[in-house]
């Protein structure tokens, strides 16, 4: 493509860095979770870590970053309907009246 | 009109005060649906004549230059948003609604539990309180999973598959399955509520004819699906209805 | 007429035929894995407590696994860059510990698994319950197969504590903990008896299952890696570019599974 | 001036394969995509007729409740045991039929012709490629799509029959039915939807990567259009299909309980079961797939008539960019309407009132579907030839279809006609008389290209005029049962539930209602017949059809640009493409088309 040897190599730091900040990202997770923030909160706490590791792989290690328009629109949407799958399924089984017969 | 429109459309015979409102929805989504098709299907018509080969050997090339389509677009959109709006979602708070429900001190409440393939239902009995549940104690004789404990279902009634309930009173229908899902329909009083295992769904009618009605199962529940229509809502005067659930209150402990 | 595309990317798109096809690939699996997280919140949310058990896996074990997944992911790139740079043989190196780093995590997770299918619970007919070890270390234990053995009684080696539901529960009950020695216990006092697998519970029901497909996802990378590494990479002598891409391609796959799992593991692990 | 790729083509095939591949390889393992649109045809096809028949022998049993069945019924005895003793039909087989009948339809007979068979064959050639993107990939999503259908076949003969809890499968019933049909039924599934995975990543690709130069978005002809929002449908709706068949595949073999709650009592007993888990997440995730799915049934169709009134006409498509809009606009849509089949299951107003507008809002794009292709008649040169009468006929039977889905849409007319014959009518309109009228078109039309030869006009009407009678005889009726109250799959067609059985009760169905089923039955036993033509008409044309040549409907867009039948790699070289998909009758030009490649 259009990378030239030259540019690959250096890239190939931030590979490293990506990777060694992926693995403390690792840890921080678990050392997080021993933290008592109240149960709301470590999760919220678990799932950021989550994302921008996650990010971090989608962006650098799967080239997003400088990926062409067609990609992001694709994944766009496909965002928008697990968004979509997710949320309004929660909501629509949270607008029941009634969900245990236990009472 | 609205009666000659539900003949035409073969509804069948109403006996439930919410049931009007589903009605008259059902009529005037038709009476849209019946322009729209007549309308279109009279110019399909036209053009297919019109534009035959033989009659019109050369096609012309630009095609309809009018605005005629769009507007008669935008009329569908504003029919569509006054039907949603003014009637569909006002009309599903009012027929089935799950969240308000009329105050239950003026309504009679009963539990309706499905089971593969008949209906059971419990009412309060005398005290007017249900005794508690608890699911995990569900079992054979048990399918209420009333709790032994609570003193509050000494009295509770129990039936299977004649549903008795007073005429012009609100009654309120919590709605449970055992097994699978079925689905509480009385297509008179225009009610239909699934019955979930698991869930405990509220649903409410007010029938305005006595009678009995026959109760359908409108979800697909296994092989006795087409024979689970033992199931009667009994629609009596008050008196009648005291009565009888006075008669059936001494057989309470029937679970036991 | 031959297929355009298949190494040079097309101008418009500026992307290779299989570019466009794994990323299109990952967005199905993006639903795939979506609609089972969003079944594990729904399930989690609608759980009662005592039903959801806490800390039953074993943190520092899916630590590591973690790292290996993420390692494989950085020597995956290397692979790649190297190819790039035109050095066959940095490629090799890398992609042979991707594999390794790949059978590695497999191991791992079946040992874990291993281990959860001779660890249990009991339900006791007096509402009580506890975890534990069987003694004899027997695998997928039920009710029923005890009972069809004609037992009357099981020695049952509890955990150090007992779980249960709420965090707070758990906490006092780590203070007052079991003897770490066998009891008896009478098969009719039992209610229910599971080991953790699937039935158990909803926890470990989609607990195997999202292990279990992405663990799936790892073998499968591991294969079409492995091939690149061993019988596929003569390509590099005849299409070099092409084989690239292809290293490229596979690389995309394998990042995604690790991507899975960098959610995977807090989410099963840890909260 | 017609083809500029014409003549040099059977020379540049050979560049592409040096040798005759053998038969294995030419029709078993081909990777050519249009000897795998060919399989996939004639695979569904069979499917199709596989699926009607089982519906003869329901229909058969609603009319004649508890009867054998005639001709067939020992036969089924044989082969199935028990389920059919004396050649009758239980409620188990009667639940077993239906739900393959659903699931065969949908998965192994429409799809897969819609999508399989005429995206496969036509979808290359009008955007000017060699070939799919992924040939090979191509190849397994067929294999995966015929060991599905094994799996779903085989699953009569096993112990207990097939799936017997609908095409729905709702759980806790599909899960509670003590044999291993629902097994197979999932296993069968995760097949199939693989299946379409690989074929919508492969058309998608496709579509994106290789059109010929000078097709930009705007000329491509609106049946790719189709095909490509459907590859996204089938892309992004099916995987949670996958996820939830495997989890309700867990619940069935492992004991697991994703999908039923606590304190479940079948058979009278508290079933041994963690609990936990929750049905109606089960319905979510079905019908996240399940109204996406519909869309997939319907918009091939869309496109293979738009193809056809086009050509017909000899006149351009009117709104061409609002027909693409509107498609776009659909399969967006369409992922978030999916809970208006489930208003019934106790949803509140907030929620409700947020898919009754969605669902709303996805009728209008199907409303300027439908407008534009009214006006495009406008001022055409209408012939009536077989696929044009079929996708004339298309038109006001999707309209039927269509506008009875929006009392369905209203949650409280709904609360009606939920799970009555009414629901039946109108997705059967839709999917039969429309979509199967669409296929039948479709078929009329290519099967010049595909074969060489014309199928014949004479039976071909023959076998419209019966088609089209007989499918408004069999679901007119439906809308009145329904109205009435008659519910669906009901295994003895209401029978338990009508006034006739129960004297005294208010509201079973009439005997008139009742009366509609042997209407309803021989309407189907006519269209059966009608379509012994039609089987014979394909069969006896490949041999002794008239020849046809290049381009017999003197159509613009490229599939006929290339010679008949088209060879391996379709084009000697890339075509050029200078125009939009449909110019026909353009003031000047000598002839009333204008092929997209000419200059
Ligand atoms: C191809 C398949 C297909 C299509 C296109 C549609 C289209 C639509 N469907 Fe349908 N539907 C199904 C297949 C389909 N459906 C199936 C299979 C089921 C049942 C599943 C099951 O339970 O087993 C179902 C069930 C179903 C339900 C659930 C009913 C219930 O179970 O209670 C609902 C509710 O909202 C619904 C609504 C709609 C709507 C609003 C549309 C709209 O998109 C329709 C828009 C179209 C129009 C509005 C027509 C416009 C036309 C004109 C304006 C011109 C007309 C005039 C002439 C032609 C002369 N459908
Ligand atoms: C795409 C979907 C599709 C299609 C096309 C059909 C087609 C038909 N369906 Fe089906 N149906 C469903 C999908 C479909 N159905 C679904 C999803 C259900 C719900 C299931 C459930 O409840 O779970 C259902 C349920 C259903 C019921 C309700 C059963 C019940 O509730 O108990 C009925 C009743 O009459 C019915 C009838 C018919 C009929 C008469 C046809 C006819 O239109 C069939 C017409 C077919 C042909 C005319 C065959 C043509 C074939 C050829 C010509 C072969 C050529 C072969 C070669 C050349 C080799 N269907
Ligand atoms: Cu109960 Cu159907
Ligand atoms: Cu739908």
């Amino acid at each position: 493509m259009s990378e030239h040897p030259y540019d690959i190599s250096k890239h190939i730091r931030g590979y490293l860095i990506i990777g060694g900040a992926l693995i403390l990202g690792t840890v921080l997770t678990v050392l997080a979770s021993f933290i008592d923030l109240g149960h709301h909160w470590n999760v919220v706490l678990a799932l950021v870590i989550a994302t921008v590791k996650a990010s971090l792989v989608a962006l650098y290690f799967m080239h997003l970053i400088s990926e062409k328009q067609l990609i992001y629109t694709v994944l766009g949407f496909t965002a928008f309907f697990f968004i979509g799958l997710m949320f309004i399924t929660i909501a629509a089984y949270h607008d029941h009246p009634a969900l245990t017969t236990t009472n | 009109m609205m009666d000659f429109f539900s003949k035409i459309l073969f509804l069948p015979v109403l006996a439930g005060e919410n049931g009007q409102a589903v009605d008259d929805l059902i009529i005037y989504v038709h009476w849209l649906m019946i322009l729209l098709f007549v309308g279109w299907f009279s110019y399909f018509v036209y053009t297919l004549w019109r534009f035959n080969v033989k009659r019109h050997p050369k096609a012309d090339h630009v095609g309809v230059r009018s605005h005629a389509s769009s507007y008669i677009e935008i009329a569908v959109v504003v029919a569509e948003l006054v039907l949603l709006i003014g009637f569909a979602i006002p009309m599903w708070a009012k027929a089935s609604n799950v969240t308000k429900l009329p105050d239950y001190k003026d309504a009679t409440t009963i539990q309706i539990v499905a089971q593969q393939f008949a209906w059971n239902a419990r009412y309060a009995g005398k005290d007017g309180v249900f005794g508690k549940q608890d699911m995990t104690q569900v079992a054979e004789n048990n399918l209420f999973g009333v709790r032994a404990d609570d003193a509050n279902g000494k009295d509770d009634v129990q039936v299977l598959n004649e549903i008795h309930v007073p005429v012009g009173k609100p009654i309120i229908c919590q709605v449970s399955s055992k097994d699978v899902i079925h689905s509480f329909k009385v297509i008179a009083l225009r009610v239909t509520q699934d019955a979930i295992p698991g869930m405990r769904i509220p649903c409410w009618f007010k029938a305005t004819k006595e009678g009995r009605y026959q109760i359908n199962c409108a979800q697909l529940c296994g092989n006795g699906h087409s024979s689970m229509s033992g199931g009667f809502l009994v629609v009596e005067s008050q008196e009648a209805y005291d009565k009888w659930l006075t008669s059936k209150t001494g057989g309470a402990a029937s679970f036991e | 007429m031959e297929i355009p595309y298949t190494t040079k990317p097309r101008p418009d798109t500026g992307l290779y035929n299989a570019k466009v096809g794994i990323w299109l690939f990952l967005a199905s699996e993006v639903m795939l894995f979506g609609a089972l997280f969003s079944s594990y919140i729904l399930l989690r949310v609608g759980a009662f407590v005592e039903n959801w058990p806490h800390g039953l896996l074993n943190v520092p074990i899916g630590t590591v696994n973690t790292i290996v997944l993420i390692v494989s992911s950085i020597t995956v790139v290397m692979a790649w860059a190297s190819l790039k740079m035109k050095n066959f043989g940095k490629f090799k190196f890398y992609q042979a510990i991707t594999v390794l780093c790949a059978l590695m995590f497999l191991g791992i997770k079946s040992f874990e698994y291993r281990d959860k299918f001779t660890h249990y619970e009991v339900w006791k007919t007096d509402g009580t319950r506890m975890t534990g070890h069987i003694e004899g270390k027997p695998m997928f234990l039920t009710l029923a197969k005890v009972k069809a053995a004609g037992k009357e009684k099981i020695g049952f080696i509890p955990d150090p504590y007992h779980y249960s539901a709420s965090k707070e529960v758990k906490h006092t009950a780590k203070e007052h903990p079991g003897e770490h020695k066998t009891v008896e216990i009478a098969v009719s006092e039992i209610k229910r008896l599971s080991a953790f697998v699937p039935a158990h519970s909803t926890y470990f029901a989609i607990y195997f299952t999202l292990t279990a497909l992405h663990g799936l996802h790892v073998l499968g990378g591991a294969i079409v890696i492995g091939f690149l590494f061993g019988p596929g990479s003569k390509m590099w002598h005849s299409d070099p570019e092409r084989f690239t891409n292809r290293v490229e391609v596979a690389g995309l796959f394998w990042h995604f599974v690790d991507l899975v799992w960098i959610f995977l593991f807090p989410v099963l692990y840890l909260l | 001036m017609q083809a500029t790729t014409h003549n040099v083509a059977h020379g540049g095939a050979d560049e592409a394969h040096h040798h005759e591949p053998g038969f294995m390889q030419k029709y078993v393992f081909s990777t050519d995509h249009k000897m795998i649109g060919i399989q996939y045809g004639l695979t569904a096809l069979v499917f199709l007729l596989f699926g009607f028949c089982l519906m003869l022998c329901m229909r058969w049993q609603i009319a004649h409740p508890g009867q054998p069945i005639p001709l067939v019924g020992h036969l089924l005895e044989r082969v199935l045991g028990d389920v059919a003793k004396d050649g009758k039909m239980s409620p188990d087989l009667y639940n077993s039929f239906g739900a393959m009948h659903g699931t065969i339809m949908v998965f192994l007979a429409i799809v897969p012709l819609a999508f399989g068979a005429f995206g496969n064959y036509v979808v290359p050639l009008q955007i000017g490629a060699p070939d799919m993107a992924f040939p090979r990939v191509n190849m397994a999503s067929y294999q995966f799509y015929v060991l599905g259908g094994i799996i779903m076949f085989v699953s009569f003969f096993i112990p207990g029959g097939a799936a017997q809890a609908g095409w729905t499968s709702y759980s806790p019933l599909a899960t509670s039915i003590p044999t291993h049909g629902q097994a197979f039924w999932l296993i069968g599934m995760v097949f199939l939807i693989s299946s379409s995975l690989l074929g919508a990543v492969n058309f998608i690709a496709t579509i994106i990567q290789l059109r010929a130069p000078g097709m930009t978005w705007m000329r491509l002809p609106f049946f790719v259009w189709a095909q490509f929002v459907t590859g996204f449908l089938l892309l992004l709706a099916f995987p949670p299909l996958e996820a939830a068949g495997v989890m309700q595949l867990m619940d069935n073999l492992f004991g697991t309980s994703f999908f039923l709650p606590t304190g479940l009592a079948v058979g009278g007993r508290l079933a041994d079961i963690s609990g936990g888990g929750s049905p109606l997440l089960w319905q979510h995730l079905f019908w996240f797939l399940g109204h996406p799915e519909v869309y997939v049934l319907i918009l091939p169709g869309m496109g293979i008539v738009c193809e056809i009134i086009a050509n017909n006409t000899r006149k351009t498509i009117w709104g061409y960019k609002s027909l693409v809009y509107s498609v776009l606009a659909i399969g967006f849509l369409s992922f978030i309407v999916w809970a208006h089949h489930m208003y019934l299951t106790g949803m509140g107003t907030k929620i409700s009132a947020f898919f009754q507008t969605t669902t709303m809002i996805i009728s209008i794009p199907s409303v300027i579907l439908l407008t534009c292709f009214f006006i495009s008649l406008w001022g055409g040169s209408i012939r009536f030839n077989t696929p044009m009468l079929f996708a004339l006929a298309f038109l006001p039977m999707f309209g039927i279809g269509g506008l009875t889905g929006l009392p369905l849409g209203l949650a409280a007319a709904d609360l009606h006609l939920h799970d009555t014959y009414y629901v039946i009518a109108h997705f059967h309109y839709v999917v039969a008389p429309g979509t199967i009228f669409a296929m039948f078109a479709g078929v009329y039309y290519w099967y010049p290209k595909m074969t060489g030869r014309m199928m014949s006009e004479f039976w071909g009407k023959v076998h419209f005029v019966g088609s089209f009678i007989f499918m408004n005889i069999v679901f007119q009726p439906m809308f009145f049962q329904g109205m009435a109250g008659m519910i669906r799959r009901m295994a003895d067609g209401g029978a338990n539930y009508s006034a006739a059985h129960n004297p005294g009760a208010i509201g079973g169905l009439s005997a008139s209602m009742m009366g509609l089923h042997s209407v309803i039955l021989w309407g189907a036993v006519g269209l059966a017949v009608s379509q012994i033509p039609f089987i014979l008409n394909v069969f006896i044309s490949m041999k002794n059809g008239k020849p046809a040549n290049d381009n017999p409907w003197d159509a613009t867009t490229l599939e006929w640009q290339t010679p008949t039948p088209p060879p391996h790699g379709n084009f000697a070289h890339a075509p050029t493409v200078y125009r939009g998909p449909y110019e026909y009758s353009q003031p000047g030009a000598k002839k009333d088309f204008t092929p997209q490649n000419q200059a």
